[in-house]
């Protein structure tokens, strides 16, 4: 029987060229880690979009995505909040379980 | 007219025909970014060559300055008619100025292609002023943008650092040395690719423009007429600036066109992307659309051979 | 201390072509918005499929993702249920945490 | 034979057996998206440069109509057989029977290699009719469908529109019409990427089509011995209609042939996106299996040296 | 209204030469189905990973993600468990609704 | 020292500047994947049309033979350095000394560009020797790894065939064949893209080369200094050994110093999929900058001209 502890997940929806900053954040506060998936397109508020690489990645969003523990979680949080609206990002939490707790 | 039955602009007509008619026509993103790579490269090492075989003059020296001078100059006057007329707020006025002080590469080559095809090609130096235009209306933008939302978050020398070191700027550039060192001889082997293939490769990202620009036009909602306006009449007065200085510092037609061109085309590579990380809270979806799909389309159809006549007018005058 | 509202998140895996018919759903049902993700590969009961998009994308499948609320997702739940079978989707509901709860 | 030896050939030979071996060579989706992108273009361009210095001829318009008819013809008769000793249901013996009116774009292209290597290059309006082809199957393929599981869900215009619009059939009709005006002169810059590299291109597309066929006939659960036997059937029975007609209709060895093969092939592009759409109850990976992965190899591999000896022996009878 | 019951959610990202590994337990422990997706980057214990095909892949990773019932997670779980450590798996379990539970 | 004025290192170092300055230049992973897939069959063509314009040589046993000890020895030494002077763990050592066996495939290909270019091209059959040189070391390095972490989880026999069916090897050993069979007229309507755009092409590749190879640096914690000296010294001592067997079975300067490119090189595509497989417990990092950001540099800007000198002199001294 596998023991599996509960971390959150945290996930940002973000443009391709403001990663750097998010990524210097993620230094800041000392995430144990994190992964980088690629949207190919979307709709909202602001119209829809799709990948589009030839402007500079400028029309294109990635999905950050970190597991960590409650106390990070709410430090990386507490974090990004003042850039939630400049940069429009699309933040959820979750909570999932994990093996080796111990890493994250 | 007979620009437009060069097969590049059909390629890019039909983009936008395909796109217009909602076609499901789509270029895979890896295949524009690989070959708007593919044409920094072959524009660069193209100038490159050129200088090595030909040397530099004066003339550089002359465009260079004309060049650096208008990418400082021309977003100051844009930002005042966006403000103004184009009812634009600071950040957004900004943003979009500093397009319109940069120049497209694509724009440029295509101009590079229609004057070869007619004997009045370029100097080959004209690239190397095309990789000056590219970075100072940024540095312009932002300070128009004065107030510094994410300034205060990173400092503006390392903002600098990343638009110096954008990924097609450092290509371009780097391209351009090479060929320089390789000069002619070197460049024979490679020139099967980045020779040859051009045109072709060309019409295939024109065709992807085509698409981009009228798919892009179609989702910008905070693209008003006034602005659309203002798409047009940005490179016309930009284009106009441009052939008075070229042909005012004696460069040839061709020449005085393309710095022409380059003073009337908008970045849509280079500025979207420093924007996005120094004003994230301009409206990416505005200045693309103003530059991708409004100016450029312009630029490319009507603008070439309206100021190839120009400058053809303009030099006789000051000769 | 960022605060953090529930919402639903409902992910639907879909064939690429199909996908223009549940954008035109997500008009009908007025979703805020939506993003897109790429899937490279799977397998099912019907069998094993690889990302090819020389088939006019016909054997491949996209990641649909939106964050709304219960009164949505049930609204948009039930708009898509008689496609289920028919187009073969595989649906999943689940509850996210967010901030600026408003703009769902 | 000496069709067997033909690099393009190789290739794709190489790609079946690296699948069946369960190598784990793979390549790059937007490669292959890329690849088929730039066929449709060239054969697109390469037709309408023929038609510009050849001219329309009567004959364009004998195959024209030979090529419609057969288009919306061919899959009534697929259907039957599918129905009954095909044991497919309704939906199911429809989709397929859609493929089967349509066309392979790449079959013809390497029909069209290898007849121009024996030296009876087929008529350039042939890639007109090639595009003619493309959709009437699939009206046909629907109306044997009747019923509107989805066509209640949608009207039938909008797919109509949606089918005509898809991608690969725009580029391939606009490449056409560009190469109309264009013509030889015109083309001769871009001939490098889309004449010169094309056989080479064909290759790698081939390489890659290998690797498909056998991966999906791998992950075809569906797939039944008779529709195997199908799959093969279909081919030789349409080839032959089409040979007769073409000899018939008094079209040269080359373009009859190619009428042939338009008529043998199964598209795996147009409709199989169609018919996910219109019919999505109908299993995408039985006919995906069937064209792609049994009709278009033995297309290419038997059908092409087989109907071109027939086309010979025909155009011989009725001439 | 539509029924909705939960199930488990894994995912798992894993170097992409490991996949083969991993299809071939979900073989053994019979999973109904999963699906692929791709990670272009991210940043751990061990630095910094960009994809990177070159090197046949060696140097990049996919999430796979199966959506299962109690008993099939935890027999997947126990499965997987030994190879965590040595291909440095990252797995996390969550709880999703989904519409025709019988087919998991 | 010219060598180093060639586009195609040219183009490396470009790529090198551009991460060392934190450009974010990327060449799209398609591209290189593209571009890699590229070069495999490319080399592999022409190989087999040499072969099959050459016919066989007693040469190509000796210079076999040689490459296939080589690839199954090397390691071993490798591995008994490692371990000492290195400090690493078994695995680590057995996966790093894996790649030192086998080959790198570009390596070998920049070294035949320059060498051609000096007149001094190799015999066309190194390519089958490369291609017999990938996997043996893989063998050794398992065999080195003795304990069986995941030997017990999965057959031995099964690894091997993975191995041997890797994507790239099977798709350069089919090229070489289909070379073999089409010949020098089978393959000259698909030399435009397989001969004439060859170098072009390695220009962009070894452009992302130098991309990978220094952000490899930056991102590998694992590497120590003495693992830094190693990996300089591992294609030295390598090389010369390579050399001296080359001249020794009596090879000519230029296939001489192919054989000590080989013997030098470090793979980067074949072994790190197949430790990663074999050997999951060893750390990917590691041995991927170990062979790409320390040893494929330095073999491409200093290896080459240094063994093409000693190979020279070699040859000399053994007639
Ligand atoms: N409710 C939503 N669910 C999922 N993605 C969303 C949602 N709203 C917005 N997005 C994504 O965020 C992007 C920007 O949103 P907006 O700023 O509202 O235009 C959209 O293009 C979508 O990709
Ligand atoms: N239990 C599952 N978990 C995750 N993905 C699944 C599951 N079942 C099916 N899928 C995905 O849905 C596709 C179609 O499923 P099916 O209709 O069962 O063949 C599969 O190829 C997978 O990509
Ligand atoms: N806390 C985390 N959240 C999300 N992804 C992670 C996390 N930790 C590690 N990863 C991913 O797993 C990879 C390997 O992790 P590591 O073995 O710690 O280097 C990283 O490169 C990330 O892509
Ligand atoms: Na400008
Ligand atoms: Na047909
Ligand atoms: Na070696």
């Amino acid at each position: 029987m596998v023991v599996t502890t509960p971390r959150k997940k945290i996930e940002i929806l973000i443009d391709r060229p403001l990663m750097k900053r998010l990524r210097q954040i993620t230094k800041d506060v000392e995430l144990s880690g994190y992964t980088v998936f690629d949207a190919i397109g979307g709709e909202g508020g602001q119209g829809r979009w799709r990948d589009d690489q030839v402007t500079g990645g400028a029309g294109s969003k990635v999905l950050f995505i970190s597991i960590l523990n409650e106390e990070k979680a709410k430090e990386f949080l507490t974090a990004i909040e003042p850039l939630l609206d400049e940069y429009g990002l699309l933040v959820t939490v979750s909570t999932v379980e994990v093996i080796r707790a111990d890493r994250f | 007219m007979e620009n437009l039955l060069s097969p590049v602009i059909l390629f890019f007509i039909l983009g936008g025909l395909a796109a217009f008619a909602r076609s499901d026509l789509t270029i895979p993103e890896t295949l524009s970014k690989t070959l708007s790579l593919y044409l920094m490269a072959a524009i660069g090492l193209k100038g490159g060559v050129l200088i090595a075989s030909n040397g530099f003059t004066l003339d550089l020296l002359f465009a260079g300055t004309a060049g650096l001078l208008l990418s400082f100059l021309l977003p100051i006057l844009a930002f005042a008619i966006l403000r103004s007329f184009g009812k634009l707020d600071t950040v957004n006025a900004a943003a979009v100025s500093a397009h319109y002080g940069s120049v497209s590469v694509v724009t440029f080559i295509t101009a590079n292609q229609v004057l070869s095809d007619k004997g009045m090609a370029p100097a080959g130096y004209m690239i190397a002023v095309l990789a000056l235009m590219e970075t100072p209306a940024i540095i312009s933008g932002l300070f128009l943008a004065k107030r510094g939302s994410t300034l205060s978050f990173q400092p503006n020398s390392d903002l600098l650092r990343e638009t110096l070191l954008n990924g097609s700027i450092v290509l371009l550039t780097g391209s351009f040395i090479i060929g320089i060192i390789i000069g002619k001889d070197g460049f024979e082997p490679i020139a099967p690719v980045f020779e040859t293939g051009f045109t072709g490769l060309l019409c295939l990202f024109l065709l992807d423009m085509g698409l981009l620009a009228v798919r892009r036009l179609r989702n910008a909602r905070s693209l008003t007429l006034r602005l659309v306006i203002l798409g047009i009449a940005f490179p016309i007065i930009n284009g106009l600036i441009g052939t008075i200085i070229g042909a005012a510092v004696g460069l040839d037609v061709g020449t005085t066109t393309a710095l022409a061109m380059l003073a009337a085309s908008a970045s849509y590579i280079a500025v979207p992307a420093a924007m996005r990380l120094a004003l994230p809270k301009a409206d990416a979806g505005l200045y693309l659309a103003m530059s991708l799909a409004i100016t450029f389309p312009f630029n490319v159809i009507i603008g070439i051979p309206l100021f190839n006549q120009i400058a053809i007018y303009m030099v006789q005058l000051w000769s």
